[in-house]
């Protein structure tokens, strides 16, 4: 594939691309109304063509591999298919040109659905109180643990700690600091789930909370889970989950039940909003009534048959964002969920485990498997075997990109030596998986005999492996302008 | 229904190879007496139905096709070409994840490189990030810059930045030992509204770690700068600028030359219509120095094995997943996509059209002020603005708006006591080049009607 | 304003490099007394503009979302699942060109060679072309087809047929010696209206070079074609079947395992909204014995030079660009991007979905049947019927659908006048999948209202 | 790029697609209601999930190459930008949701939108007359023709003939066949126009018309049309004029003011609808006044404020499409129209002619230029220096592909020998058309001294060259169902 010119290089003197609707009004004159100083003179903006940057950003879209393109197993991201319903639904003129300021009266529909939405996922994971503000998931975690601590304050307390199991996820324990509270690492017991005693002596009368990850970031189920909950709370901390694999769970589990405080729900995950290049997202907050008092505001109530905004409480730990979220994505959330029914949320839960463990059963004779035992919607393999014969896990990766396949996700959780981490989905069909583990047999034999072709993945994409040192070193982070621009 | 292609001739080959009897047999490690709920979720509703049972939800809202309409207050009405749209439903940008994979994501980092290049080209800032949440979120994220680099626990934010804005980061900060002071910024003086900024050079000390002002402020007004700029520099403050609208920036000078250190801003009018708020697409750019103290991701140029071109995200040991708890944020998912959009409409209009729109919107508001004024309306507004007025409501701006939409059909703005109380009499009003002639004609009869 | 990129810079060096001093030397060859007319055409709206003028003219519209209706006539409201129009709004499908560099154009010809694959799976006939341009001249070309092949004068055709498909037919051989005969095919006795195949038998000769039948007909009936295909194969004439509703093939034998020769039809409602009746896409299919004779493209399978799978244009020598006169028809542009709306359409409903549709439209037209006859309407159709039936009023077709939209605000049918005078006093009423029971129960109340 | 299995090969026996609308209604069972005759047992459709619908299409998309892509200089075919507000136009629901048979009362919209439109296009083209109900540009000649022939019958003239140039398109004599008239071939005179000698001897009694392609298929404008004309019209003849390459005389000329007596406009080549891998196009026929009467009907006509259809006409030609004609694409073209107005319109015209002239003024050094003098929007060279190399224009097309650009109309005109006809359109930018010369003289310098890299082209595309022999001689034009299907 060609390089691809910076939408600046496109550009000409003079060019012009889309025209601006027809002035309305007499123009006011800028300068007769806003002091010279306030005035900018350079504007220093490419000036492409229409059709230049149409094709500019067609040929950019070409290097991107997508879901709609083929399977994309990142452990822990949920990479499902991205509903076409969703995208026209969350079009529709009046869930779309709608102002975040115009009056409750005004946006009934929109406050009803949001309310329905936080209904449905207040059955979903069992919990009473669900807030639909937070933007993705990791404001979520900010906002579960903000909502612990005004617990904690409202009873007096003052706890600042928060424990962290060495295989969650990197935003866990940087949310911890964002909350103010010091990060205690709890390792990992051998068989990927937590080691109680451990838990028991770290539970000091410091800690507020222990973030889980439910399945684990191994992609396992916590057995003893009704035991950690026990402690913990007998400790006076609170659990919160994150819910990032809430996918492995539809249906066969409320978390809720098991006594959990709080969890975070990534909507771009489990509820197939799509990921966007990286965003945006949506993640919704759930948690036991005791802590509903401090979840963000404004929060939408019911009023009979109307719906409002709850004005300003006490209690809660405030906004979190400008507005009342990722309402688009909130749109295409409820859609999707309409669209399953219960029985389809279990159904997604059940082929996800199902494909995961499919893959587990099918690969673990070419690659480690770290913790053998039945796993929820996603399987840690370990490149241990193959590190042995020179190749590493990111050859691995890089190798499964020239047979067109996105690679998982690598090297997480850290505590895995060498990890493949691999979600497929329940939407990968059998045959998607039969490709996959073909390819990944193969791969395992070229590692053998073959291990060039591994260490020079890939030669089938767009470009071939980057300098991200000289990147780091020298961050070239902008076009930098040329003179006279 | 679920999307999910295996049928159960699938399902039943693939239990023989894990070896399990049935799905039920994967599920175990769950406490049995927590298994299979029922869940409270209505049954399955096919494409067509639940497009219809949304478009019902919908015909439920307002529109601004419905009713004329003056709201801005942080989000605008703006010009998208149709090109944006098309190019955000393809589904090699939408369905994409986050570029960890460089080599199978070039499309998005290069995107990511230039929207950051236009970020900066706009701001006149050195480094942009690829985007935070929204405009408030970034406005949090920079307060935390500040005192990490700082080490100084006060913070003083005008009144006059978007009230929402600040809430959020009084809850950003809230757990931290940050001391937030919001200082008035404007006087109420009669029907009229002034800036004045000795308030807050008053309020900047040696325990100021910044101070934050925004351009035009919430209020519509533009201000000059300069002595909140110096009194910031004297102390060793840092000055953070939250922008209004980014199309004034199509117009207005360049924080960056205005002595800005960290930029912030709401960016989704470039992108799309409103959506009820989100989503949104925090801006965040910075002076060179901080760089390496930036939230959220950041693309960077470099090279491939063979020294082609080629882009990459960069300096992630400031980041979550590298740096766990030492990380300059938690962020991970940012708003990519509205960013993307806002960089195809940024390169769409280009250096031209962008300062049409701006100049356009500035003229539309000015005739939508004199309209008003014309049937008598006081325009309390006593100071240079872009494309939004605060115009008077003796009887209260909450009162006067009702009347304005019940029996004058326009949504004619917001009610400013969301700033202050004392400001509850008064509404504003914005427009943009998307505001037609019809509509000012629409809000000056209304207003006429509603006296 | 034109899209045309360039500026006067590089206008003044192109001409510099082409040798001449204006764009006016350009044009020297046109007569000078006729050069350079002032066209009578408004100034540029840019999009904004134009689309609220066009949304405007939009707005004069009744739709379907704003009356229920019953319309149908050959063309049907079904459900076209939302990925289609995604995939159709892909650049890479609608701008490109007809695909004669098969290298660049593998896209194109596969989803063709797959279009081709389900219309004949669907008819059951051997060839499908790959498309003309809709249904009616679908017809007249499979009419031309059998006079070349026979040399025979005369077509019988029943009066059952698409009347603008008979009228269509009627224009293309009317320069050429080709006798239509429009036959009677269905007879009113009272207020019912029954078929009747017998005049179309007797008028089949040895002359006949073809016989021309729809199924379901135009007046909605379905009927046992074999004494006609029988008379036919007696005759030596062949045998053309136009298909109603391609839903319709879903429930309905294949019209190859009827002894068709040729099969023609509509295929628009299964790739998007009526738009007015365009573009749609003729459907035109064959046994293999005819395929030299096929007028229009079609896909073929082949291998590339190191033997890897791969399609292309195939039996180019029917067409014009090759053949020139002696082409087997002047068609060039077809109806592409239509055809791959329906592939797409049928990949996503699969046997099962196009069934089910199919099934659904059955149930919904017979039900609405019944609430009419229970609010006392008379059902004229005497025969069996799949998603279309005819009505009796008394006081004439063309009153009574106006007092129902008028008074019953519902677009309740089509009035069959147009098929024959006589039948002026029928009104065709269709219903699909995407009719709701709240616009059944519209129908019977507005016809109960308007008795 | 990898093989894309059919559609077909992604079934699989009970896989569920899209899911229909719930049922509304009580289900009929079919078989009470029809014969068990008329209902089939079998429907050998596929079963594919949604997502690999959706890859699937996806996939065979990116194998496309297409305008938004890059430069598609197609000579004959105006492959300019289709502008994308024209699909948001087009798909407005007022504009996209009305039914073929709806009363006129509940059209009128639409009525005005074809009835400005046909006077937009007769303002352009100077004709009094004009009817968008033709299809494509094909059937508008139809239309052209078989009015002619209706004219000549009111006039009491039988005329059996219609002339031809060799250098037109191949629908020009197909349309004359289809009318039933006999074909004559004109040959093309040295300077790329009419021969007028030949031109009167051929013009006896039986000629009904000439069909003229302006500018011709040469990128020529016929310098003696009104010599052309006179005769024509002198020997009882009319005037039919091909307007597939009206793009060049926007604004520059209006046929109709030349004496021409009928025209087709191709919407989809100078108004910019899209070409869609092939179509659907709308082809407008414009005509003087004494051949309105024959339009095809009904037509669209305002009365007063009213839009309305007029009823049969006893002098039309009778209807041509089931409805009128391929509406969405009216919509586009007269957004296109509106978007532009006068001087955008002459503009398109003025740089497409110099963007043209730019190509052949930039290679004729290297390649051969059959017809040297200003040409109109297009261009055509020939191979013919190069075929002393022994590389074919075949081979230098292929190459192009190489290069990342579509080949240029090859082998047409037909009376140039190895022609390369070259259309870039306005939209093409400067920077597009040198880079196009670039790559068109490194493919020049490669005959030379590289052949076989021409002769092996494409080498970068998803396929080589293609058997295209056994493809004709043992046609597979459809997948044959297996047994059990
Ligand atoms: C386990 C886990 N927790 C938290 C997050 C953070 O969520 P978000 O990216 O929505 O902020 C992620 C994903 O990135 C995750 O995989
Ligand atoms: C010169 C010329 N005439 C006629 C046609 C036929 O037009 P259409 O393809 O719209 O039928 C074409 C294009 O294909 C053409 O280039």
């Amino acid at each position: 594939m060609t390089d691809e010119p910076l939408i600046y290089d496109l550009s000409s003197a003079g060019r012009r691309g889309v025209r601006p609707p027809l002035p309305q009004f007499e123009p006011v004159d800028p300068s007769t109304v806003l002091p010279a100083s306030e005035l900018r003179s350079e504007l220093p903006l490419p000036e492409a063509s229409e059709i230049d940057v149409m094709r500019h950003f067609l040929r950019l879209s070409h290097k991107n591999h997508s879901v709609d393109t083929d399977m994309y197993p990142l452990g822990s991201c949920t990479m499902k298919y991205n509903p076409k319903v969703n995208e026209v639904t969350a079009r529709i003129p009046g869930l779309a040109d709608i102002h975040p300021s115009q009056p409750t009266e005004t946006a009934q529909g929109a406050l009803e659905l949001i309310f329905e939405l936080e209904a449905l996922l207040a059955a979903i994971t069992g919990f009473p109180a669900v807030s639909t503000q937070p933007a993705a998931g990791s404001q979520g975690e900010l906002c579960g643990l903000l909502s612990i601590l005004a617990w904690h304050e409202s009873r007096g307390e003052t706890r600042t700690q928060v424990l962290v199991p060495d295989s969650a996820h990197g935003t866990n324990p940087a949310t911890g600091t964002m909350s103010g509270l010091e990060v205690i690492s709890l390792p990992t017991a051998d068989d990927g789930g937590i080691d109680l005693q451990n838990l028991e002596e770290s539970l000091g009368p410091g800690v507020a909370a222990i973030m889980l990850t439910l399945p684990s970031t191994l992609g396992l189920f916590e057995r003893r889970i009704l035991e950690v909950i026990e402690l913990v709370h007998a400790a006076g901390a609170q659990v919160y989950c994150d819910g990032a694999n809430m996918n492995a769970m539809l249906g066969r589990v409320r978390p809720a039940d098991l006594g959990i405080d709080v969890m975070h729900l990534n909507l771009h995950k489990t509820f197939s909003t799509p990921h966007g290049g990286g965003g945006p997202g949506a993640g919704a907050l759930a948690v036991q009534a005791h802590l509903e008092p401090f979840l963000p505001e404004p929060r939408v109530v019911r009023n009979g048959d109307a719906f409002a905004l709850a004005g300003s409480s006490a209690t809660s730990i405030g906004r979190v964002h400008s507005h009342l979220g990722n309402f688009g994505n909130l749109v295409r959330a409820y859609t999707y969920i309409r669209s399953l029914g219960a029985e389809g949320l279990r159904e997604a839960a059940d082929d996800a485990v199902l494909n995961a463990n499919y893959l587990r059963a099918s690969l673990s004779d070419d690659y480690d498997l770290p913790y053998d035992r039945i796993c929820m919607h996603e399987v840690v393999l370990a490149g241990t075997r193959q590190r042995r014969l020179g190749v590493r896990t990111l050859d691995i990766a890089k190798r499964l990109i020239d047979y067109g396949i996105h690679p998982p996700t690598i090297y997480f959780p850290i505590i895995v030596d060498e990890a493949l981490m691999i979600e497929p989905t329940e939407t990968e069909s059998r045959e998607s998986l039969d490709n996959f583990i073909d390819v990944m047999r193969r791969i395992a034999r070229e590692a053998e005999s073959e291990p060039d072709k591994l260490h020079d993945a890939p030669v089938n994409a767009p470009v071939r492996r980057l300098d991200e040192v000289t990147a780091n070193r020298r961050p070239n982070v902008r076009r930098v302008p040329e003179s006279g621009d | 229904m679920s999307y999910a292609p295996n049928t159960d001739a699938d399902r039943a080959a693939m239990l023989r190879a894990v070896g399990v009897e049935s799905i039920d047999d994967l599920f175990v490690d769950i406490p049995v007496r927590h298994r299979d709920p029922t869940l409270d979720v209505p049954p399955a509703l096919p494409e067509t139905d639940v497009i219809r049972h949304l478009q019902a939800l919908g015909a439920r809202n307002v529109t601004s096709e419905s009713l004329p309409s003056f709201l801005g207050a942080g989000f605008y009405r703006h010009f998208v070409p149709a090109l944006v749209d098309q190019q955000l439903l393809r589904s090699e940008w939408y369905t994409a994840y986050t570029p960890y994979q460089p080599e199978m994501a070039q499309g998005t980092l290069q995107a990511m490189y230039e929207f950051q290049s236009l970020v900066c080209d706009l701001t006149g800032m050195d480094v942009s990030n690829a985007s935070l949440y929204d405009g408030a979120s970034a406005l949090a994220e920079a307060v935390l810059l500040c005192r990490g680099l700082t080490r100084r626990p006060r913070v003083v934010i005008a009144d006059s930045v978007h009230p929402a804005y600040r809430s959020v980061t009084a809850t950003y900060t809230s757990a931290l030992d940050v001391d937030l002071q919001v200082v008035p910024a404007a006087i109420r003086d009669g029907t009229s509204l002034r800036p004045d900024v000795q308030p807050m050079v008053e309020a900047i000390d040696d325990q100021t770690s910044c101070v934050v002002i925004q351009r035009p402020d919430f209020l519509g007004m533009v201000i000059d700068p300069d002595p909140v700029v110096e009194a910031a520099r004297e102390h060793g403050a840092r000055v953070v600028v939250v922008v209004g609208d980014p199309v004034s920036l199509g117009l207005l000078a360049a924080p960056g030359d205005l002595g800005a250190d960290i930029v912030v801003g709401e960016l989704r009018s470039l992108a799309g219509p409103p959506a009820y708020g989100g989503p949104g697409a925090g801006m965040f750019a910075v002076r060179s120095q901080l760089i390496r103290r930036v939230p959220g991701r950041i693309a960077g140029r470099t090279v491939d094995l063979d020294g082609k071109n080629a882009f990459v995200l960069t300096l992630q040991t400031r980041e979550q997943h590298i740096r766990r708890e030492r990380a300059t944020s938690n962020i991970t998912t940012n708003q990519a996509l509205v960013t993307l959009g806002a960089t195809i409409t940024l390169s769409a209009l280009g250096r031209r059209g962008l300062r049409e729109i701006a100049q356009q919107s500035l003229s539309a508001a000015h005739r939508a002020a004199e309209a008003l004024a014309d049937v008598g309306a006081v325009i309390a507004t006593d100071a240079p603005y872009f494309n939004e007025f605060a115009v008077h409501a003796p009887e209260g701006a909450a009162a006067r708006l009702d009347r304005l939409r019940r029996d004058g059909s326009v949504l004619a703005g917001v009610d400013l006591g969301c700033v202050a109380p004392e400001f509850d009499d008064l509404i504003l009003v914005a427009a943009t080049e998307l505001t037609t002639t019809e509509d000012v004609e629409a809000l000056a009869s209304a207003w006429a009607r509603t006296q």
